[in-house]
């Protein structure tokens, strides 16, 4: 019975895959990523059992523990994008170049 | 006993295959960011919930429940406030709920 | 089954990097990276590779992000496209993959118990630790003890690039950024995501408990999957997290820079003390054994301390080098 | 059919490769580079990985109470933990260098900075 969870995972893995794929905005691969990170926990999860081996559940603890840190990186990212655009790279090459 | 718990986790683990596995649909089929974030965030969380309990039935009352307790509560925790911050970067940076109008001006994608 | 899993896992790996390759955009191909990384990270737990799949885990997942993330707010997100003779590198990349593949027709089968690289030196391994080091996990004790000398090598690697990376982002902006630090400085005031109430609140309350976990998988190494390098990633993951919703400034107060460069050369220090110390006692380098009049004991204990070294650099490093990066951005 | 499922996951493993490969001589962009070079060096971890995985085997791990139990080849495992680790360092050095061509140039596309570089 793991066997059809990791199926549905393995399943739900490519369709976060293709809205990641597909986009269209960077928010959705942001959340294509996230649920991909869900995903993760639950397969390995599954597969600890699978295999019999309860001590890899710790890796599941670690990305359950570590995922958040990426979509807090982006939103960062994001944060200081807005607040002050990159300069365009278009005519900046040959002003700088200067220097 | 046994027999009882085995079905009660094989219920669990297939409800939350299911619940997973709607996510994702959802994820591909919602017609705009917010409503994709809807679907995916809530399925995973059921999903998580269910999962992660089949899971904890059939470890019955060892260390691997504890640590599945503290996977499915550091889960709870960081799924949820993911989407929140998410929802609220996209909402700032001007995501709207109509896809097709926004299309053109966030399309990133190669 | 389970190699079909692994299998399935392998095509989504190499359907995600032709699109880390393909798209245009560059925070895309990060967060495709990013994705590569847990499939990677799956892939390997399927394939027995339980430590592995801890030490990509705690890489790939936050710090490599974060340092990708980190970059290209420094450099630009659009990548602007190629005028070359693309025909050509595609000849020549299938060309290179029709080789490759034909080599691997001489390959032993996947899973083979039979094949060279099973039979040569890791069932010695695999018989000769419970009498001579005595610890469950085997990994851990080849790379503590049977190849320390190989992991300090790759521990100095770490510290060597920790320092280029200071070398190169450490001193002052050039000539060429003047007009981008000035632009920077107004956004400089607020650092960390301070107005977003929610993450910050539950991101702070995670910080101790990835502190606690690295600080578990550096202890419990010798037990299950863990060990110095996984240890020092969650480690440093934990306070990237702090310092991302507080701000650099706040996390540099709590780890000055001077005690991370403490820690870098401390951690390579460390291990290399040991080393010596076995000499001083009258055995070769990086020999354990003659630590503790109990050999078996000895071993377990120069392991726990060259863990610990390796920890510590591995900490040191990333922490330096994603401070590295932040500072730039903030220059 | 077996003979195929057998070699596959080397097969992947080239395709891997060479795709960081490409990324690494066709893309003009430098992160896009450093990206190909991520991508060619999980493609080796995997091959080394794959190498050790016996079949009906488990990580090498001993567990109390399990004797005889099939193990998977420690040695890749070990030599890989350490790359990826070093791999990471390498790849901020390799991040590092492009901010500063960034800040010297004004730009990271390869023919650009010839162009630059030419003048």
């Amino acid at each position: 019975m793991y066997y059809v969870v990791t199926i549905a995972t393995l399943l739900t893995m490519v369709l976060a895959l293709i809205r990641a794929l597909m986009g269209p905005t960077v928010y959705d691969r942001v959340l294509a990523v996230n649920m991909f990170g869900t995903k993760t926990v639950l397969l390995v999860a599954v597969i600890a059992y699978l295999f019999g081996r309860p001590d890899f559940l710790d890796l599941a603890l670690a990305y359950a523990l570590i995922n958040f840190i990426g979509v807090l990186a982006v939103l960062e990212f994001f944060r200081s994008r807005t607040k002050s655009p990159l300069p365009g790279d278009e005519g900046k090459v040959s002003e700088v170049s200067e220097g | 006993m046994d027999q009882i718990l085995d079905i009660l986790s094989w219920i669990l683990l297939s409800a939350g295959g299911l619940f997973v596995l709607v996510g994702g649909i959802g994820a591909i089929r919602m017609p705009d960011l917010y409503t994709r974030m809807h679907v995916a965030s809530v399925t995973d969380s059921a999903g998580a919930i269910l999962v992660l309990t089949g899971i904890m039935v059939q470890a019955g009352l060892t260390l691997a429940t504890v640590k599945l307790a503290a996977i499915l509560l550091f889960l709870l925790f960081t799924g949820p406030t993911a989407s929140n911050a998410l929802a609220s970067a996209a909402l700032l940076s001007g995501v709207r709920t109509q896809d097709k109008d926004h299309k053109a001006e966030e399309d990133h994608s190669s | 089954m389970i190699t079909l899993f692994s299998l399935f896992l392998l095509v989504l790996l190499v359907i995600t990097a032709v699109a880390v390759v393909q798209t245009r955009n560059l925070f895309a191909a990060v967060m495709l990276l990013s994705i590569f990384s847990l499939l990677l990270a799956a892939n390997f737990l399927l394939l027995d590779a339980a430590d592995v799949a801890l030490t990509e885990a705690a890489i790939g997942a936050g710090i490599s992000t974060v340092l990708f993330l980190g970059a290209l707010s420094l450099t630009g997100e659009r990548e602007a496209p190629r005028k070359g003779p693309r025909l050509l590198y595609l000849v020549a990349v299938i060309a290179a993959t029709a080789v490759v593949i034909y080599a691997t027709f001489d390959k032993p089968a996947f899973g083979d118990p039979q094949a060279p690289v099973q039979t040569h030196v890791a069932p010695w391994y695999l018989e000769k630790t419970p009498e001579y080091i005595d610890i469950p996990n085997v990994v851990t004790a080849i790379l503590g003890a049977y190849r320390g000398y190989d992991t300090l090598g790759e521990v100095f690697v770490v510290f060597t690039a920790g320092i280029g990376v200071l070398f190169l982002l450490a001193s002052g902006p050039g000539s060429g950024s003047k007009r981008r630090g000035s632009r920077l400085t107004e956004v400089g005031q607020v650092t960390g995501l301070r107005h977003y109430l929610v993450p910050r609140v539950v991101g702070r309350l995670l910080v101790p408990f990835i502190i606690l976990f690295g600080l578990y998988v550096q202890f419990h190494g010798e037990y299950g999957p863990g060990g110095g390098f996984q240890a020092g990633a969650f480690v440093a993951a934990g306070i990237v997290l702090y310092s991302l919703l507080e701000g650099e400034k706040k996390a540099l107060d709590i780890i000055p820079r001077k005690v991370l460069m403490g820690m870098v050369c401390g951690g390579a220090l460390l291990y290399s003390a040991v080393g010596v110390l076995g000499m001083l006692m009258g055995g070769n380098f990086l020999d354990y054994s003659v630590l503790l009049d109990n050999p078996v004991a000895a071993q377990q204990v120069g392991i726990i301390l060259i863990e610990l070294g390796v920890g510590l650099t591995v900490t040191g490093v990333l922490l330096s080098i994603y401070h590295a990066f932040a500072a730039r951005g903030r220059a | 059919m077996s003979a195929l499922l057998d070699l596959f996951a080397y097969w992947a493993f080239a395709i891997l490769l060479m795709v960081g490969f490409y990324a690494v001589i066709a893309k003009s962009n430098l992160i896009k580079k450093l990206m190909g070079l991520s991508l060619f060096q999980a493609a080796v971890f995997l091959l080394y990985i794959s190498m050790g995985k016996v079949d009906g085997g488990t990580a090498p791990i001993f567990q109390a109470g399990v004797d005889n139990a099939l193990f998977s080849n420690p040695l890749p495992q070990v030599l890989i933990l350490t790359a990826i680790v070093v791999g990471i360092s390498t790849t901020a050095l390799g991040l590092g260098i492009v901010v500063r061509i960034k800040e010297e140039y004004g730009s990271i596309e390869e023919d650009e900075i010839q162009k630059i570089d030419q003048r």
